[in-house]
């Protein structure tokens, strides 16, 4: 007689089952062949509340290896509760390494940030997505939504910029900005905030994006058009950072979060907790250029 | 026909997948699979069927056209559980060497709404390589995932394969997507949002 | 220090659970057996079976001792334990007609093949507290089964029936709206694929099956309240259990065992479709996993109501019914709001301010145009 | 040249809604008309007049016969003639003033003037000049100019209806009772300005009663009777 | 076959377990494939237009065995190892070439009898809860 | 500026629109003869069927008959709005009319509707997202002609709400806002943001006042002899027809009783259901 193995379940590595990682494999091909178009797939059951960067880990689970150093933020810290959270599950299930060190990582998940430092091309970056949908503020049905996309019916999408711009003076989006890839689809790059967003464009890493809730994945690969939609004479702009600095270090040219002290005094930190290590270690560190960034170079920062 | 053994379906599958989505992402970089100690029958190679080993499963379809040899389907149905299928509605095709593409004007394009709904041909040729070999076509690459150009060489493919493919990608984002292995276990791929053009040399 | 990120993280967490843990067990009291939870529990079981989504008691025992009685938690740890297990059998069509029934039930007539059996209900209970249950012993249990299994004399055991059912009847008798042949009849399956708008029926059913009861209750009770106007009648609602069947490896045929499952055919009176053509009665179909009326009660309401998009009401339009019932789904995504989202935030206060910046601006040209018009 | 051939041109009313009564509206119609050449068609009311006029025009459908029509592209029959086509003529040749001015609302007298010449003149406020410079010669009030011509009197719409029917130097002109109800002087005026759409080439085709009209205008008369040509007369 | 499986599902597993123990040593046992936990996807139907869909997934056990020689194989509902294998073992055996199934058969009436009985008590208990039209109109 | 035969702006031939399951003999069993447009064999419904026609550059084309005619099945499935059940169309200026257009992917559909063609509906939330503002309206039907220059856009929208007599200090306010004649003013605007060479006018002065009917009525007359923009105007109202269009269609049933020049269906009509219509009306 056998001995009574009962409740003594075994988890296989990487948690999902190898027929669902599979069909995440097959769908993240599908979803590189073609940049910015959002692949449904199955999405299983994660450990990890929906929202809580479920479509993330799928890729991540789906996509990782055995040799594979895997980094995780959220904001941009690897420190947040709930990156340590993921970076514990990942590293449970997986044994791999971890790190908080940028350069050191091989797959990176992110909810809302990209690195300061520059990516190469034998990175993966991960991005977790709440709502993949960028034409959902501007149509409420799926089906819609989709034929949208079909048909790259995307004037409205543009008649909302025109709008936020007529209101306010400016177009009022914010993290998240939609960006149009390959000259075909209009993507969400996820919230990130909209100093990340040019870092997309050309870039030598390729970009996966998971929306474990929405049940869709899509890709950005390396050296693919991502440009912010905007018009001839209103343009997308980064955020401004112009008259802060990181109290830290004294550093301008990285992406501040703005704090309050116990005594409500507001000030600025680089976001990036390990660009912020480097800056403050005075590491050398290799940041993403883009003309946005180069303009505030000009400004003297 | 056997279950290959030394196949761990786990991290080989893991591994194996990896360089294809880097071939993927970016055209034109020719990958090489570890060499494993599989034995596919006579005229499948090995690179095509450790594609099909990684992507297929119970989920999936596949058809071969053009190959001699009713074993390799059942080496393919035996090592991945995948369902052999007409080339019009399979999600995987198997070419062998020098095929011509005919027929697979059949195979699936998608739909403008899930464009993904697509065949993937997995084609063999003779020798892929970064460097002119003989009776090779060069590929030039131009498109996302290829900084500039991408170029590759490839002896052993037909020009009327890549015909075809082309015809079949007119409407993007409609379109079928291409991996190419050789008996070197190397691998490229030309996805659907890439054009390209190619030449005979020598 | 706000939410800046602090190397803390990962030491809270783990102190945060080992809280949590804590005020689980704290006072010291004797731990619930898996054995009690299932028994004594039985319908908040059944209720997280139903939204995980698979049928496994002692499982769904387990993830809601672990999560405290919190049903919505529990149905979600047993989803994400069901994404580590490869599926290797598809059973055979379970057949509800062969049911061993325990409670069968029909508002539409006042009799019915077999008879209304009540079963296990507490509808006609008076809902008094009942503080006995506070002092309850395992002699008061004990002499309780006593004295209800003295009440049937062994040697006049009336023999087992399965019963016909009522939708049958209307079915023969050809009052029932035929198939309507243009409808979507494939068979999907949404933990396979993302669904896909418009979803075929399969994929509502299972969504529905599936679905946090609550939710459905709001969307099942606001069509029967008026908005899209569906004013159904049971015809017949039964609790009992099902066999399961597959094939094994080697191709034949295996009993597996049994499951228990709700089940509910509500008739709708439907508006003919066309001139000349009767008005058939349309059945809208629920079944779920283990005893939750509630469920099947709203979900096939809910059937009927989404085979209606013309009717323009929440509960008419599929794509609303069925990515808002979806409990794990609203629940994982309603909490995310706790996350941190400072990077975000950033990003808006930088667009807030300059636009504030610009109106202040805007005024103050304008006071100024006033100052001067004034003065003229 | 002939600008028009009228031949066995017959117009016959089926009423279905009156039980498929017939009403013979005209029958036997033949002539022809020089370009340049004004004709005056006469009769008694219910003789026919109005109605050949519409079936040139083609607001009548005319039951048989031929109406050969020489436009500056070459000739066609006005009864088959495809329905394009003749919506075409109207814009460039063929101009037809009723007896009444077709109101249209809120829209002022100078700018329904102006409606045809405005295809041809693009700057309108030159072609409003020309219009105001018509409507004084007319003698309309200059403070009716910009009025809506709804509210006018019998002769102030006709003022409107002529003005409106010339200005645009028609090719072929078929008009209905120009000078009734107008005073002796602007009935000059009218008969003037028809005389110097004549000069430019012009062909007239006229209804009046008014024996003055007629003799200043007309090179020929035909009379019609119960629908039928009773009398061609030259004028000297 | 499918009272046999229904049997050695429904049955306590105490009885089954010693059964299956006291026969084993007789037979060379080769586990083929060891009890592991998997899912059934359960296919349900609408009971009026026939409309197939997906219930649900059911916890299951699994258990491949070879039994001198010959293969079985043990399936049952819920994380149940002993079970499995124990109808795995008995599927085998059942199967196998001129085995004598007398005691099988002793112990398949016995425990059906069992599972029936405890069936119909409860069965009676819930047919007093029908309601009876008839005696209401009579008061 | 000879007329020329093969000038035509649009061509349809034999459109048709079915609800339902047809049989071979839904089309013999419908129509004016037989007062009904559903088929007594099949019950589908037969909302147009046989429409032919063509329109030039500049004309004016008036479609009228009563409610359920089919006139307006005719310019849905034009602008595409419907599926048609058969026939086809064709349109000058795509492809030189060789391509028919009811044949045409939806993107290139959606690209004729937004260049070569307006559409004004009876309500105006069919034609104008009442989400964005008039100017937003606007702006959305020149973004999809390709204009990226928010300045241009603006100029461009109050040169069209002017020419509308919108007030201009409106055109970033909701069309919600606006009164009924006003809103209709806006959707005129938006569908000829692009100088489209054809517009639709489908029962566009139905259920406004009189004297907001009166202004509706000249602004379209006023685009006509000002853009000589072709229009297909669809309405029950024989003094709307009068005003504003040059031919006329007869529909009953589903089908074309008749048609001609709109003086002639007017004061000489042919076929006895517009002698009937006609004298109801004048």
């Amino acid at each position: 007689m056998i001995e009574n193995t009962k409740y003594t379940n075994k988890y296989n590595f990487a948690f999902i089952d190898e027929a669902t990682k599979k069909e995440i494999r097959r769908k993240l091909l599908k979803a590189v062949a073609i940049p910015g178009h959002q692949v449904p797939y199955s999405s299983p059951e994660m450990p990890i509340s929906r929202g809580w960067g479920t479509g993330g880990l799928h890729i991540t689970l789906a996509v990782i290896g055995k040799e594979d150093v895997f980094k995780i933020i959220d904001q941009g810290s690897d420190a947040s509760v709930n990156a340590c959270n993921l970076r514990e599950f990942v590293n449970g299930m997986t044994g791999c390494k971890t790190t908080f060190d940028t350069a050191e990582a091989t797959l990176i998940q992110t909810r809302h940030r990209i690195t300061e430092e520059e990516l190469t091309d034998k990175q993966i970056i991960v991005f977790q997505v709440p709502l993949p949908e960028p034409l959902r503020m501007v149509e409420r049905y799926e089906y819609k939504t989709l034929q949208m996309h079909a048909e790259a019916d995307y004037a409205k999408m543009y008649v909302s910029l025109y709008e936020s711009y007529v209101r306010h003076g400016a177009i009022m989006q914010g993290a998240g900005y939609p960006v149009m890839v390959n000259g075909r689809y209009i993507m969400s790059p996820s919230p990130i905030p909209r100093w990340d967003t040019p870092n997309l464009n050309q870039a030598q890493t390729l970009f996966l994006f998971g929306a474990g809730r929405e049940k869709r994945l899509y890709a950005v690969p390396p050296f693919t058009d991502v440009e912010p939609l905007e018009f001839e004479d209103v343009n997308f702009e980064i955020e401004d950072f112009s008259k802060s600095e990181c109290y830290k270090t004294g550093y301008k040219k990285a992406f501040l979060d703005e704090i309050y002290s116990d005594e409500g005094e507001r000030k600025f930190v680089i976001s990036d907790s390990n660009f912020l290590d480097k800056k403050s270690e005075k590491q050398e560190t290799h940041q993403y250029s883009n003309k946005y960034i180069d303009q505030l170079q000009e400004y003297g920062l | 026909m056997q279950t290959e053994l030394h196949y761990d379906t786990v991290f080989d599958e893991q591994q194996h997948f990896r360089l294809l989505l880097d071939s993927m992402a970016r055209p034109g970089k020719i990958n090489t699979f570890p060499a494993m100690e599989i034995m596919p029958p006579v005229g499948l190679n090995q690179a095509s069927a450790l594609t099909g080993f990684a992507l297929l499963n119970a989920d999936t379809s596949y058809h071969i056209a053009g190959y001699n040899g009713a074993d390799i389907a059942q080496y393919l149905l035996v090592n991945t559980a995948s369902q052999q299928a007409s080339i019009d509605t399979a999600e995987y095709i198997f070419l062998p060497e020098n095929h011509d593409g005919r027929g697979l004007e059949k195979a699936r394009v998608g739909t403008p709404v899930y464009p993904e709904d697509s065949a993937t041909l997995i084609a063999e040729a003779e020798l892929i390589s970064e460097q002119v070999v003989e009776n090779s076509l060069g590929i030039t690459l131009k498109g996302p995932g290829v900084n500039g150009e991408a170029r590759v060489f490839v002896s052993g493919i037909n020009p009327a394969l890549l015909e075809y493919l082309k015809e079949q990608n007119v409407e993007y984002p409609l379109g079928i997507d291409l991996i190419v292995t050789d008996k070197q276990n190397n691998l490229f791929c030309i996805p659907r949002s890439n054009a390209f053009t190619y030449i005979k040399t020598n | 220090m706000g939410y800046v990120a602090v190397k803390g993280g990962t030491e809270a967490i783990h102190n945060a659970s080992e809280l949590a843990e804590f005020y689980r067990v704290k006072g010291d009291t004797t731990p619930i057996d898996i054995k009690q939870i299932r028994a004594q529990m039985r319908l908040a079981i059944d209720k997280v079976m139903g939204e995980g989504g698979i049928y496994a008691p002692e499982y769904a025992a387990i993830a809601l001792k672990q999560a405290e009685g919190d049903v919505y938690e529990a149905a979600f740890i047993l989803r994400a334990f069901r994404t580590t297990l490869q599926r290797n059998y598809y059973s055979q069509v379970i057949n509800t007609r062969e049911m061993f029934v325990k409670r069968k039930i029909s508002a539409s007539f006042r009799e019915i093949p077999g008879g209304q059996i009540l079963g296990p209900t507490r509808d006609y209970t008076q809902r008094t507290l009942d503080t006995a249950k506070a002092t309850e012993t395992v002699i008061d249990i004990k002499t309780f089964l006593d004295g209800f299994d003295a009440k049937i004399d062994p040697e006049k055991l009336e023999g087992i029936s399965t019963f016909g059912k009522v939708i049958d009847l209307l079915q023969q008798e050809g009052l029932l709206a035929p198939v309507d042949p243009t409808e979507d009849r494939s068979l999907v399956d949404i933990t396979r694929e993302a669904i896909k708008f418009p979803a075929p029926r399969s994929a509502r059913l299972q969504m529905m099956a599936r679905a946090e009861t609550g939710g459905l209750m709001a969307l099942g009770y606001s069509s029967q309240r008026g908005f899209g106007a569906v004013h159904p009648t049971v015809g017949e609602l039964r609790y009992g259990t099902v066999p399961v069947r597959v094939k094994d490896a080697g191709g034949r045929n295996r009993y597996i065992g049994k499951i228990e499952v709700t089940e509910n055919e509500m008739i709708t009176g439907s508006k003919p479709a066309k001139k000349g053509t009767p008005p058939y009665f349309t059945i809208g179909y629920g079944l779920c996993f283990g005893h939750n009326e509630t469920k099947v009660i709203c979900m096939s309401t809910l059937d009927t109501a989404m085979r209606r998009p013309e009717m323009g009401a929440p509960a008419n339009d599929q794509e609303f019914v069925l990515y808002h019932t979806e409990g794990v789904e609203a629940m994982g995504f309603t909490n995310h709001l706790k996350l941190p989202h400072y990077v975000t935030f950033q990003s808006s206060l930088s667009n807030t301010r300059a636009a504030v910046e610009r109106n202040n601006k805007t005024n103050k040209e304008v006071e100024q145009q006033m100052i001067q018009m004034q003065s003229v | 040249m002939n600008i028009l051939e009228v031949n066995d041109l017959s117009k016959v009313f089926n009423l279905h809604i009156l039980n498929n009564k017939k009403i013979e509206a005209l029958s036997d119609i033949n002539f022809t008309m020089q370009e340049g050449e004004i004709i005056g068609l006469t009769g008694k009311s219910g003789s026919g007049k109005s109605s050949l006029m519409k079936c040139i025009y083609r607001t009548y459908l005319a039951s048989s016969g031929q109406i050969i029509y020489t436009s500056k592209d070459g000739s066609l029959d006005l009864v088959k003639a495809d329905d394009h086509r003749v919506i075409e003529l109207r814009k460039t040749e063929i101009n037809y003033c009723s007896q009444f001015l077709s109101v249209i609302p809120r829209v002022t007298a100078v700018d329904v003037v102006c409606e045809n010449l405005f295809r041809i003149e693009k700057d309108k406020d030159v072609a409003r000049t020309k219009a105001k410079e018509m409507l004084e010669e007319l003698a309309l009030p200059a403070e009716l100019f910009d009025a809506f011509p709804v509210t006018f009197s019998g002769g102030e719409q006709q003022r409107i209806n002529v003005a409106r029917a010339i200005i645009a130097s028609p090719r072929f002109l078929l008009i209905d009772e120009p000078t009734a109800s107008l005073d002796a002087r602007t009935k000059d005026v009218v008969i003037d300005m028809i005389l110097g759409l004549k000069q430019n080439g012009t062909s007239v085709l006229c209804i009046s009663h008014d024996e003055y009209t007629l003799e200043r205008l007309c090179d020929r008369r035909i009379d019609l009777q119960f629908g039928r040509i009773n009398e061609v007369e030259v004028v000297e | 076959m499918e009272e046999q499986d229904f049997i050695l599902c429904e049955c306590e597993l105490e009885p089954l377990r010693d059964f299956v123990a006291s026969l084993e040593g007789n037979f060379e046992v080769v586990i083929a494939k060891a009890p592991s936990t998997c899912m059934t996807m359960i296919q349900a139907e609408d009971s009026v237009e026939f409309q197939d869909f997906y219930l649900g997934e059911a916890l299951t056990t699994e258990c491949e065995l070879v039994v001198n020689g010959q293969r079985g194989y043990g399936i049952c509902l819920g994380d149940e190892p002993v079970r499995g294998y124990c109808i795995a073992f008995i599927d085998a055996l059942t199967q196998l070439p001129g085995a004598d199934l007398k005691d099988i058969e002793a112990f398949l009436t016995q425990q059906y009898q069992l599972i029936k009985q405890a069936e119909q008590l409860e069965y009676n208990q819930i047919m007093r809860t029908r309601v009876d039209f008839k005696l209401m109109e009579q008061e | 500026m000879a007329f020329n035969e093969d000038n035509w702006l649009l061509r349809v031939r034999n459109l048709t629109k079915i609800y339902g399951e047809p049989n071979d003999r839904t089309l013999d069993l419908t129509g004016p003869e037989f007062g009904s447009n559903i088929c007594p064999e099949t019950e589908s419904i037969v909302a147009c069927a046989d429409i032919s026609f063509d329109l030039y550059p500049g004309e004016v084309l008036g479609i009228v008959g009563e409610s359920g005619s089919g006139k307006s099945t005719v310019v849905k499935m034009l602008y595409f709005d419907l599926e048609k059940t058969y026939g086809s169309a064709w349109l000058k200026p795509y492809n030189d009319g060789l391509l028919d257009i009811l044949e045409e992917s939806n993107q290139r559909k959606r690209y004729i509707r937004n260049t070569l063609m307006g559409m004004v509906y009876q309500n105006p939330r069919d034609g104008l997202n009442f989400g964005f503002s008039s100017g937003g309206n606007i702006a959305e039907k020149l973004i999809m002609a390709g204009q990226m220059n928010v300045a241009s856009i603006r100029e461009r929208a109050s040169d069209l709400l002017n020419k509308t007599e919108v007030p201009v200090q409106r055109m970033d306010n909701r069309p919600g806002t606006f009164s009924g004649g006003m809103q209709q003013r806006v959707q005129i605007s938006k569908a000829i943001a692009n100088n489209p060479p054809l517009l639709f006018l489908d029962e566009v002065t139905t259920g406004l006042d009189v004297s907001v009917q009166a202004k509706v009525l000249d602004l379209i007359r006023e685009l006509q002899t000002d853009l000589g923009i072709a229009m297909i105007v669809v309405s029950h109202d024989l003094s709307v027809i009068r005003m504003l269009t040059d031919r006329v269609m007869v529909m009953k049933n589903g089908r074309i009783v008749e048609s001609g020049l709109t003086d002639q269906i007017l004061q000489d009509p042919q076929h006895e259901y517009s002698q009937l219509l006609v004298s109801s009306l004048l």
